[in-house]
Order: C-alpha cells, then structure tokens, then sequence
C-alpha cells in the first residue's frame, strides 16, 4: 500500500511557496506585520513539512545539523556585527545612524540586515530543534 | 466597535473555557491539541487588539513550534498522564489564590481600558509613533522599534534562540552521526 | 452583514470547543480542533476586512498553514509514534 | 467599555491562575510545561491591553490615520514570546532526557523512586 | 528543467500577489527569493510531475471546474441531511476498484472525493479505494464512478 | 446598497451559514466519521464562499487575490488534513458507527470489496 | 575605545559564544572562553575605574537617548558586581579545563563553553543594563543557559533539578514581567530612571504596589529566598563542579543586585521601606532562612548539598542587610555580595578537585583529606573559616559590617541570630575538617590535584585572604555605592 499518497503530493507541491512565502514576510517586515521572527519560524516551517513527509534522515541530506549550528551563530553574529560596524564607524553599539552618510539610509540598512541576522537565527534554530527532537524518537 | 466587542468577549469566554479543560484532560496528546486551540485563540485575540506583529508571532512561533515540538516530546515519553489518585493538593491552591488575589487588587488602580491619555500612551510611546516616520522612514512601527530603537533586546531575543539551540543540542542532540550506508545512498 | 458573519464564525467555534471538549475519541477531538482552525482563519479574514487592512491577511494565511502543519504532525504521530520517522514511503517509492 | 475592560483583565488574571496552577501542581512534566505556556500567553494578553488605544490602528503608519495603538508592549511581547518559546524547547529537551533515565515522567513516581527529587 | 521553470513562474506570480510593491529593492529581493526557493525545491527534489503536473494543466483546470459544481452540489444535500430532524444517514465503508490513474491522479481522486461530502476516502493506492460514505445514495455516486473517468490520468509518467 | 454589496452580502452569510451548519453537524452526528462528514468537507465551500464574498468588498485588488491565495490554500489542505484524520483513525482502529441492527457488516464495518 | 567599555564587557562574550559553539575539540573553545572572560573582566576593572573618576557611565544603545532607548547606567555597584562576574569567569574558566574534559567530554565542549559564554553574557547585561525589560531579556538568557548547564551533571538527578528549576525560574522571571507591566501601564516607560521619576508621584496606586509585590517576588525566587528556596540545593549538587562554582558565585547575586537596583534605585526606599513595610517581611524571612537553612546544612552527607544549603544561608544574610533599609547593612549586604561569592567559588572549587580525585563528594570522600590532598584541602579550610567568619578572612569583614549594622539600629536579637549562624557554619564546616584531619583515607597515598585546578582554587584561596586584611578597596567601594543607591535613581 502506497502510503500517504495525497499527503506527499499535497506537501511536495506546497514546501516551495511555504519557503517563499517565509522570504516575503521577512523583507516585508518594514511595510506590515512581519519580520525576521515570524519569517525564520515560517521559512523552517518549510523544512518541517520535509521532515513530517520523508523523515529527519532525509531533510539531513539537505541542511546538516552541523551547517544549521553554523548558520544559527551565523545569524547571532551578523546582528552583533552590524553593532560592531557601527561601532567602528564611531557610533554607539547598533547606533546604525553612522553606516551610511544619510541617517536614515543608515537605519534602513542596518534594520534590514540585523532583521536577516534575526530571520537566520531563527529559521536555522527551529529547523534544528525540529530535527534534534524528530531524530530523538526514532526507534534505534 | 460593538463587534471588536463581541469577538472579545467570544474569545475571552473560549480561552477560560479551555484553560479550565486543559486542568481537566488527563490525555496528554488531547492537552497538547487544546493547547493548540488556545495558542490560535490567543492569536486571534491580539488580532483583535490591533496587535498584528504579536498575533503573526504567536501563529508561527508560539503555536506551530510548540506543537510540534510538543508532539515530538509526546511521541518519546508517551502519550497518556498517569492516573494516580489525586490527593489535593491544598498549598498550590492556596500560593494561586494568594496571587489571584494580589493581581485583582492590583488591577483596582489601572488606568481605564483602552483610553488613548493614558499614561502609558503618552509617555514614551508618542516619539515612536511621530517620530519613526522622520527618523527611521519605516512604516511599520513595530519593526522599527523592534529593530533600531530596542535593537539592543531584539539582540538578546536572537541570543535566546540561539542559547535555547545550544541547549537542546547540548541535551538531546546525537553524539555522533551513524548514517548507515543504505540511508546514505539512499538519496542518491 | 459583517457582525451576523462574524457572530454565525463565532457560534460555529463554539460548537467546534464544545466536540472538542466532549470527545469522545482522540479523533472527534482532532476534527473539531481543525474545524475551530479553519474557523479561526475566516475570522481572522473578517477582522483584516474590518481593518481594511490586506497585510493583515497574511496572518490568515499563517493560520492555515499552522493548521495544516499540525494535522500532518498529528497524523505522523498516530502512523508512526515519531514524527522523523521517514514512513514506508520515503523519497523513493 | 471601561466595565468590559475590567473583565478582559479578570479574565487574564483567571488564565494566569489557571496556568500557574497547572505549572506548581501538575504531576506530569508535559502538563507543566503547557501550563507555563498558559501562564505566560496571559501575561502577554496582559501586556497588549496595556497598550491598546479604543478607535486606534495597529501600529503601521497609514494615510490619514492620527489614532494608532501603542507599539511599545507589542515589542515588548514579540521579545516575550520567542523566550517562551525557547523556554519550552529546553523543558521539552529535558522532559526526554528525564524520561530516558528515568523512564516516568510524572514527578510522583520520580519522588518515589529518590524522595531527595 | 521544465518543472523548475514552472515553479519559477508560479513562484513569482505568488510574489507579486503577496508583495505588490514595485521598488526595485524589493523587486529585486523578490528575485533572488524566488530562484534560492526554486535552488532549495531542487536540492529537496520536491519539484516533478507529482507536484507540479505541468503536463496536466488544462485537463486540470477543466476537471475543477467539474468538481466545484460537484461540491456545490453534495454541499445542499449535506446540509439537508443535518438539518432534517430525523437524520438520514446510514454510514458504510466501501471499497471500490478504480481505473489507475498514477500518483497524481491518485491524489486528486482522493482528494475529490474527500472534498465532495457524503464520503470521505480513508485510503487509496493499489487500484483500489476506501471510502466512507455516508449514506446509500452517496455511496452509489462512488460506485459509479462518479469522478473516476473524469480524473486526469497521469499513466505513464509515474509508477 | 450597490448589487455588489447583495452579492457580497449573500456570499458571506450562505457561507456562514454553511459553516454553523457543518458545526452543528458535528455536534449532532453519532461518530467520529460522520462528523467528519459535516465538518472537514463543509469547511471548504463555507470557507470559498466566506473569502468570495470578503473579496467582493475588497474590490479588485491585491487582497482580493490574497483571498483567493488563502482560498486555494485551503482548498488544496483542508480535504488533504481530512483525509489524513480519517485515515489515521481508521489505521487507529476506529469503528464505524453502523445504522442500528445494520445489514452484514463486517467488524471493520465494510460491506466487503464489491468490484463496480 | 574607551567610552565603549559597558558594552565591550557584554559584547566580548556575545561575540566569543557563537564562535566557539562551532569549534571542535575541547581546546580552542576553553582558550576562547578563558581570553574573553579575561578580556571582560579587564573591561569591568577599567569601569570600575572610570566610575571612580567620572560618576556614573551612562551609554545609550543605538544612539537612542534614554526612556526611547535602551540606556547602560554603570555606578558603582554593577560596576563591583561586574568585577565579580567575569572576576569569578575568569578564574573559573582554566579551572573548567581539565573538571570539563573529564566531566562533559570532548565532543560536547563547545557547546558547554558556548553555554558558559552565555551564562556570562546573561549575567553582566542583566547586572549594566538600566531598563526593565532589558533586565528581563538577558535574566532569560542567563536562566536558559543555566538550566543547561546544571542539567550537564552525570548523576541523573541533574536533569529532575534542572527542570525543577526550570519551572521555578520561568514563575520567577513571569513575575517579574507581571510586575513591570504594572509599572509599565502606569507611567509609559520601562527605563529605570524614569521610572523612578515617576513612581513617588504614584505610590498611592494599588497597581504599583502590586506590581513592587510581584517584582519582589519574581527576584526571590530568582535568588532562592528562604521559602522560595526550593530548587537551589539539588541543582548546585547535582551539577558538574565548574559550573557550580560559577553559578554558585554569580548567579544568585545578580538576582540580589537586581533585587536592590529595584527596591533601592527604582522604588526608592522611602517607597520601599516607608510605604511599604518590606523590612518587616525580608527580615523575618532572613532570620527564619538563616537558621532553618544553616541547621539542615549540618545535617548532610553530601557536601556539595551542604555547601548549597549553605549558600541559602549566606543569601538570607544578604537579605538580611537589604532589609535593614539603611545605608550600613546595604553596604553589609553589598560586601557580602562580593565576598560570599569569592569563597563559595573557593570552596565549590575546592570541592570539584576532590570530585575529580575521587569521583564524589560525600563525607566519607573527605575522611583524610589532609594526608592525601593537602593543598586542597587546605583551600577548603581557608573558604571554610572564611564561610564561618574567622577574621582575617573576607567572611569576617562583611559579618562585621553586618552586625555594625544591626547595632547601629539597635536589633540586639539579630545580632544574635548572626553569631548563631556562624557558631551552625562552624559545626558544619567542622565535620568536614574533622573527616580531614582525623578520619582515616581508604586509600592512603597522596594524590594531590592537578596544578590546573590548584592555581586557580589557589588565587582565589589568596583573594579570600587578601582582601580580608586589605578591606579598604572592597568597603570603600560598596560604601560608595551604597550611598549611591540610597540617594536614588532620580538624584544620579
């Protein structure tokens, strides 16, 4: 018995616009509701299908729990580093006024990449736990 | 307006209703179910209170995540709470009293429901909602207090995600990748 | 118009808390919670209307996907007792 | 709507009560675990109607709207959300964990088996 | 190729609805968007004739404008069957051989029948169809095939 | 009142209405796979036609094509997560509720693999 | 670089923890984690400093002036406790080396460090930031990585106690949200200094009493208060010893600054002591807790446990300071702060070197001690009479103050009570020293501790020496910051 059948087709074809749609509510977080929160937790809800489809085994050939660590500190990094940049340029720590000569092209800038930094974190940090917690309960 | 009022009170009445069953169910798989109700019940209520950002948020985070996470919990330790004989327990009964009652006396004092001279309204509050548009040039006002002026929370907010990562894959997380040779060809 | 249907989504929720509450079975449970799930969207919609605002909507459209997560979760749950197990029918068939 | 008011916040503290109940006096760690979720949900509750404004937009800066709500406790619970949820995963990671050494995971059964838990 | 072209397309015509804005930051994140999901669908191997049946289409569309009607249909007789007093129902679960129709077909034969009320398929694969069904008359619609010729067939293309 | 508004009035509330009704449905049905009758299938027209009439007072705009996007996001879940449920309790070993004194079913409540 | 410094002292490990959480092996990341604590607390001493020179340090995060931003305030007492902090951070951390690769293992030590890291970082924010809810975030963070870490433990029962804590903790830190949403909805802002602004205007209102109740009380529980004290002896005993030693020194004493920043700075004490009577809560609850704490403390087998019983003893003292509402016992009770943390730190160091001699730290683990770990066991006695109160220990110095302060409010009965407390300390630090010195080892040959855990357990044995014949930098200090606080927010 083919198990499944119209779950499989249904999730295969909806995991690509779930991700999509994660992308759009993460750079649209400047105009409505969203941002990088609710887009990392969207975004993962892509690989989250993947797995309730085929099994953690099989998203792991996709994202590795060892490049999803990377990327989970990658996020955290890339906000510091926005801090850190704007310390640089003679600001206060995230004082985002100074990365560009215009203030507010600065605040664009630093909003949008700390809120990627933020969408990073969080999509890598679901997708992880899912997968942490999926592997967990399989029968050794 | 009178019907922001009456999905309030609809709402309102769903949530007790279920956190008094949540009490009850002895089921953990049923617990976790109604809890996803109330997570999505507590979502269309910040709806309901113009607060969009926090409803999307508890949608995607607080309720999809925790379920699932939650039924990944269940489907390891089991699914059923045990049946003991239930001796009352009077001192959580009597510490939740003690704090039902400090909170009902607090809230004598509270400004009126949803005034607009508040203090809470009129304090800090104002400079966000007049001033972002100059200073930030961001419509949404969530994000960009969320993002530049409380950037430095948002910072510890990432930072939680990234402990509670940390913490997970330090507790549960597998001590080395067995991958068998059929698993790994398998997706060739 | 817009109150009748917001009251008519409201009762519908109700009886969808009360099945949930009575039961019996796991499964009656699991059917009104999807009920009360998709019942929550409509009226997350209607509340976008009333707003006027189309971003709102998106959040409806999280809702359903949420719903949807869960069933499958929940399903993985009672097939296999795990949810990354990989099911009889992994990538290949 | 200022008699109304007080009842959404009676309802919140009634949320509140009955999570923290189910946290200190639930046996199974799971129930604990959705009782603190419980508890905190209505905190949020809590925290919104704080800042919310009767008549007032959410807080996206539109044409022609002066009236918005206020968006300081939406960040504030955006913030208090994620560490909730954080919160729980690290519960939820250590309920496992206490089940597999212990195999139980109510909190009588692991008081009987070393009265020093 | 073919089919991650497709998802392409749908991907950005999803975008432009979602979105709506036209500066050209936001366009262009919208591109890189659509192509890293179309990069991702392809690393998952999500994209193929299961999902997105390119080769079906129109035969698809057509076959939903069918099932609207159905659905509309069985809809009023649900509601009638709840709302009359004395309930009308006498639940039986059937099974019924139907053409092969491939995976694809499967699904949407599955899921018709789901969508049409009166019956609920409990399980589909092998040529074969379990379907509760809520009454006689519902369960006779099932048994007569009522959408099986219509399903575009997907033989030939998978198992 | 423009013959939009009608429209859109009347879509809304034969949407509602279909939607009270399935609720009722699964209240007053006797099993888990009746209701799922009244309930998982009824979701979908109520919820077309619920969307539909919103759209119409959206007018033609992006939200109105939003709401068709929730629409076919529904119409393409809500039978999928049913059949799900269904299948998963029958896997479960759940019973069909039978009409009283019903006529030879079997213990799994099949009247046995008739061929068409 | 210089004006930076509040946020360099967060921002070091902020940076470090992400990148050692990806290393592999367990070296690299303990020379990260070692550096960085040095480099923080290099940090926190040059804002000690600073502080001395110029008054308060106030930075503004992102450029935001303050009730909008997010505001660091540095004064002298976060800048005593930052010392603290990444003082015991970095002794901690060599001292973590060789306890952690025998403990944790190699593959997850990373993580462990990146854990550490965090705990840090959660620490110093919540001790430099001045907002509300700013204190509230990185309580979380600290509190998620703890529950990590205790749960670490090999012995089983780390996972229950963690997760006794966890639920506990999370009670605590909703509290404390609670509370600052009542404040919040009264006045509109969440700094601290503006708050205390506005609150003396609104002490009448029932909701900033309720909101000081829950804040209160979020934070006792946090800092394992006598009632609430519940979680902390099994999680101190069950956890591995370099984060005992840690937490043990740093973590409840935050949640105590906290706690005075709240009562002291935001409330003021004319609310706190005046309006509302908190002396005649804390004080009874110290007294209770000092003793009740102290007796089962004699009473157990497991040292570790005993120390952690202690530890709830020492912190009723603290309390006990802060309930005086005078400027001399908030001195007492800043001095204890920093000193109870230097010798608990020895004596949870001291312990882990037996533990990773002899697998355990029952009583009888201690029987010989003396012949067979001399130098360790001698640390632990230095700690020991430093706990009692001995002079020429630090112990003796913030115990001095203590009952200087309590003469000087003319409380005869607690004066009393503090000698009682030191006389149950000596009983049970004796036990320990008995089995030390009189107690026959089962295993006879000598088999001191590795100098990587003697040279830190060693400095810090020296600081208890030292800066209790030395007190001027300490008291000078906590004085200044006493007077600081009791002048409050509004006049800084």
């Amino acid at each position: 018995m083919n198990d499944h059948l119209i779950l499989r087709v249904v999730g295969k074809f909806l995991i690509p616009y779930v991700m999509l749609f994660g992308l759009y509510v993460q750079f649209h977080g400047d105009f409505g509701p969203g941002g990088g929160f609710q887009a990392g937790a969207i975004f993962a809800c892509g690989f989250v299908i993947h797995t309730l489809l085929f099994g953690s085994r099989s998203t792991e050939q996709i994202v590795s729990i060892g490049f999803l660590r990377v990327i989970s500190a990658l996020g955290v990094l890339v906000y510091a580093g926005v801090g850190v940049a704007s310390l640089l340029l003679g600001g206060e720590f995230l004082n985002y006024n100074v990365l560009a000569a215009d203030p507010i092209t600065g605040q664009h800038i630093g909003i949008i990449v700390v809120e990627f930094g933020v969408g990073l974190t969080v999509a890598s940090t679901i997708t992880l736990l899912l997968m942490i917690f999926a592997e967990r309960g399989l029968p050794s | 307006m009178m019907l922001a009022h009456l999905i309030d009170i609809f709402l309102l009445v769903f949530l007790a209703v279920i956190s008094v069953a949540l009490l009850r169910i002895k089921d953990l798989l049923t617990a976790v179910m109604i809890f996803g109700i109330y997570s999505l019940t507590s979502a269309s209520l910040f709806m309901v209170l113009a607060a969009a950002d926090v409803a999307f948020t508890e949608a995607a985070v607080g309720a999809g995540i925790s379920i699932i996470l939650m039924l990944a919990t269940l489907a390891i330790t089991g699914r059923e709470e045990k049946i003991v004989e239930r001796k009352f327990k009077l001192l959580p009964l009597i510490i939740v009293s003690i704090t039902g009652a400090t909170l009902l006396y607090g809230i004598r004092d509270l400004p009126p429901f949803g005034v607009a001279s508040n203090p809470a309204q009129v304090h800090v509050a104002p400079r966000y909602i007049e001033q972002s548009a100059v200073e930030t040039d961001i419509p949404n006002i969530v994000t960009s207090v969320l993002a530049s002026y409380r950037g430095f929370d948002t910072l510890g907010e990432v930072v939680v995600i990234f402990t509670a990562g940390i913490g997970v894959a330090l507790l549960i997380g597998r001590r080395r990748r067995l991958l068998t040779a059929k698993e790994a060809s398998r997706h060739e | 118009m817009i109150a009748a249907a917001a009251l008519a989504i409201l009762v519908a929720m109700s009886l969808a808390i009360v099945r949930a509450l009575l039961g019996p079975t796991i499964y009656d449970r699991i059917l009104a919670i999807n009920l009360f799930g998709t019942k929550t969207v409509m009226l997350i919609t209607l509340i976008a209307a009333m707003a006027g605002r189309a971003d709102y909507l998106d959040i409806a459209l999280v809702y359903a996907m949420i719903n949807f997560i869960g069933m499958i979760a929940v399903l993985k749950f009672f097939e296999y007792g795990s949810l990354g197990h990989a099911g009889s029918d992994g990538q290949e068939d | 709507m200022s008699g109304l008011g007080i009842w959404n916040y009676v309802i919140f503290i009634f949320l509140m009560m009955a999570g923290l109940y189910m946290m200190i006096s639930s046996s199974n760690l799971i129930k604990k675990i959705i009782g603190l979720n419980v508890f905190q949900t209505s905190v949020f509750f809590m925290y919104i109607s704080f800042g919310y404004v009767e008549g007032g937009a959410g807080p996206v800066l539109t044409e022609g709207v002066t009236l918005y709500t206020n968006p300081l406790p939406h960040v504030l619970i955006l913030t208090a959300i994620v560490v909730g949820v954080a919160t729980t995963a690290v519960g939820l990671a250590l309920t496992i964990r206490i089940k597999e050494s212990f195999g139980s995971i109510e909190e009588d059964d692991l008081h009987k088996m070393d009265p020093s838990i | 190729m073919k089919h991650v072209t497709g998802l392409i397309f749908l991907a950005a015509i999803l975008w432009w609805i979602l979105s709506g804005y036209t500066k050209p930051l936001l366009i262009s994140l919208g591109i890189v968007s659509v192509l890293f999901t179309a990069f991702l669908a392809h690393r998952m191997k999500v994209i193929d004739d299961e999902s997105h049946p390119l080769h079906l289409s129109l035969a698809l569309i057509r076959f939903w404008g069918y099932l609207l009607l159905q659905i509309v249909i069985s809809n009023i007789k649900m509601v009638i069957i709840i709302l009359s007093p004395k309930m009308d129902i006498d639940p039986r679960v059937l099974r019924v051989r139907v053409s092969q129709h491939g995976v694809l077909g499967n699904a949407i034969l599955g899921n018709s029948i789901t969508l049409t009320p009166g019956t609920v398929t409990l399980d589909i694969g092998n040529g074969e169809v379990e379907v509760h069904a809520i009454n006689r008359e519902a369960a006779e619609d099932i048994e007569n095939g009522l959408f099986d010729q219509r399903i575009p067939s997907d033989n030939g293309v998978n198992s | 009142m423009t013959i939009l508004d009608i429209l859109s009035g009347t879509l809304l509330l034969a949407g509602c209405a279909l939607g009270v009704i399935g609720a009722i449905g699964l209240i007053r049905f006797p099993d888990f796979y009746t209701r799922m009758h009244a309930a998982g299938v009824t979701d979908t027209l109520c919820a077309g036609l619920f969307l539909g009439g919103l759209a119409i007072q959206f007018g033609m705009t992006l939200a109105s094509a939003k709401l068709l996007l929730i629409f076919l996001f529904m119409l393409f879940t809500c039978p999928t997560s049913s059949h799900a449920l269904a299948k998963a309790a029958r896997h479960g070993g759940l019973k069909p509720w039978t009409k009283a004194g019903s006529d030879g079913l079997d213990a799994m409540g099949h009247e046995g693999a008739k061929s068409r | 670089m210089l004006t930076h410094l509040p946020v360099l002292v967060v921002l070091a490990p902020l940076l470090a923890a992400p990148v050692a959480s990806l290393m592999r092996g367990a070296f690299a990341p303990w020379v990260v984690a070692t550096l960085v604590s040095w480099f923080s607390l290099v940090c926190s001493l040059l804002l000690l400093a600073q502080v001395g020179e110029q008054g308060v340090i106030v930075y503004n995060m992102g450029g935001w002036e303050a009730p909008w931003g997010i505001e660091y305030r540095i004064d002298f007492a976060n800048a005593l406790l930052l010392v603290l902090i990444t003082g015991m951070a970095s002794v901690v951390m060599p001292y973590a080396r060789l306890s952690v690769r025998q403990e944790i293992g190699e593959e997850r030590s990373p993580m462990f460090y990146a854990a550490m890291l965090l705990l840090i970082l959660g620490l110093c924010g919540m001790t430099a930031t001045g907002d509300a809810f700013n204190i509230f975030v990185f309580l979380e963070i600290s509190s998620l990585a703890t529950y990590t870490l205790l749960a670490m433990g090999k012995d089983r029962r780390a996972l229950t106690s963690s997760f006794s804590y966890l639920v506990m903790g999370t009670i605590g830190g909703t509290f404390y949200l609670i509370g600052v949403g009542f404040l919040y909805v009264m006045t509109g802002t969440l700094n601290i200094v503006d708050l205390a602004e506005r609150l003396p205007a609104l002490s009448d209102s029932a909701t900033v009493r309720t909101g000081f109740a829950f804040i209160v009380t979020g934070i006792c529980l946090k800092l394992a208060l006598f009632p609430l004290h519940l979680w902390l002896p099994n999680a101190y005993t069950f956890a591995p010893s370099a984060v005992t030693a840690l937490i043990g020194a740093t973590a409840t004493k935050v949640a105590v600054y906290v706690l005075v920043r709240m009562i002291f700075t935001m409330f003021g004490v004319e609310f706190s002591f005046v309006e509302i009577p908190l002396s005649y809560v804390l004080v009874p609850l110290a007294v209770v807790g000092l003793l009740s704490a102290s007796s089962v403390s004699i009473m157990q087998l497991n040292i570790k446990r005993m120390l952690a019983y202690s530890s709830v003893a020492q912190i009723s003292y603290i309390i006990l300071g802060i309930g005086m509402g005078t400027a001399m016992g908030l001195t007492a009770a800043l001095l204890h702060v920093f000193n109870h943390g230097i010798m608990k730190a020895a004596l949870f160091m001291s312990l882990g070197a037996v533990a990773y001699r002899m697998g355990g730290v029952e009583l009888k683990d201690m029987n010989g001690l003396a012949k067979t770990m001399p130098l360790t066991f001698w640390a632990f006695v230095i700690g020991g009479l430093s706990l009692i109160g001995v002079p020429l220990t630090v112990g003796f110095v913030s115990k001095w103050h203590l009952i200087l302060a309590a003469l000087e409010l003319g409380w005869w009965p607690v004066v009393v009570v503090i000698l009682v407390g030191s006389i149950l300390a000596l009983i049970y630090i004796g036990r320990v020293v008995e089995a030390g010195f009189f107690k026959e080892p089962a295993d006879n040959t000598r088999r001191e501790a590795p100098a990587g855990l003697l040279i830190p357990l060693w400095i810090l044995v020296i600081a208890n020496i030292w800066l209790g014949i030395d007190t001027r930098l300490t008291v000078d200090i906590a004085e200044a910051a006493a007077a600081q606080l009791m002048a409050g927010g509004v006049v800084l």
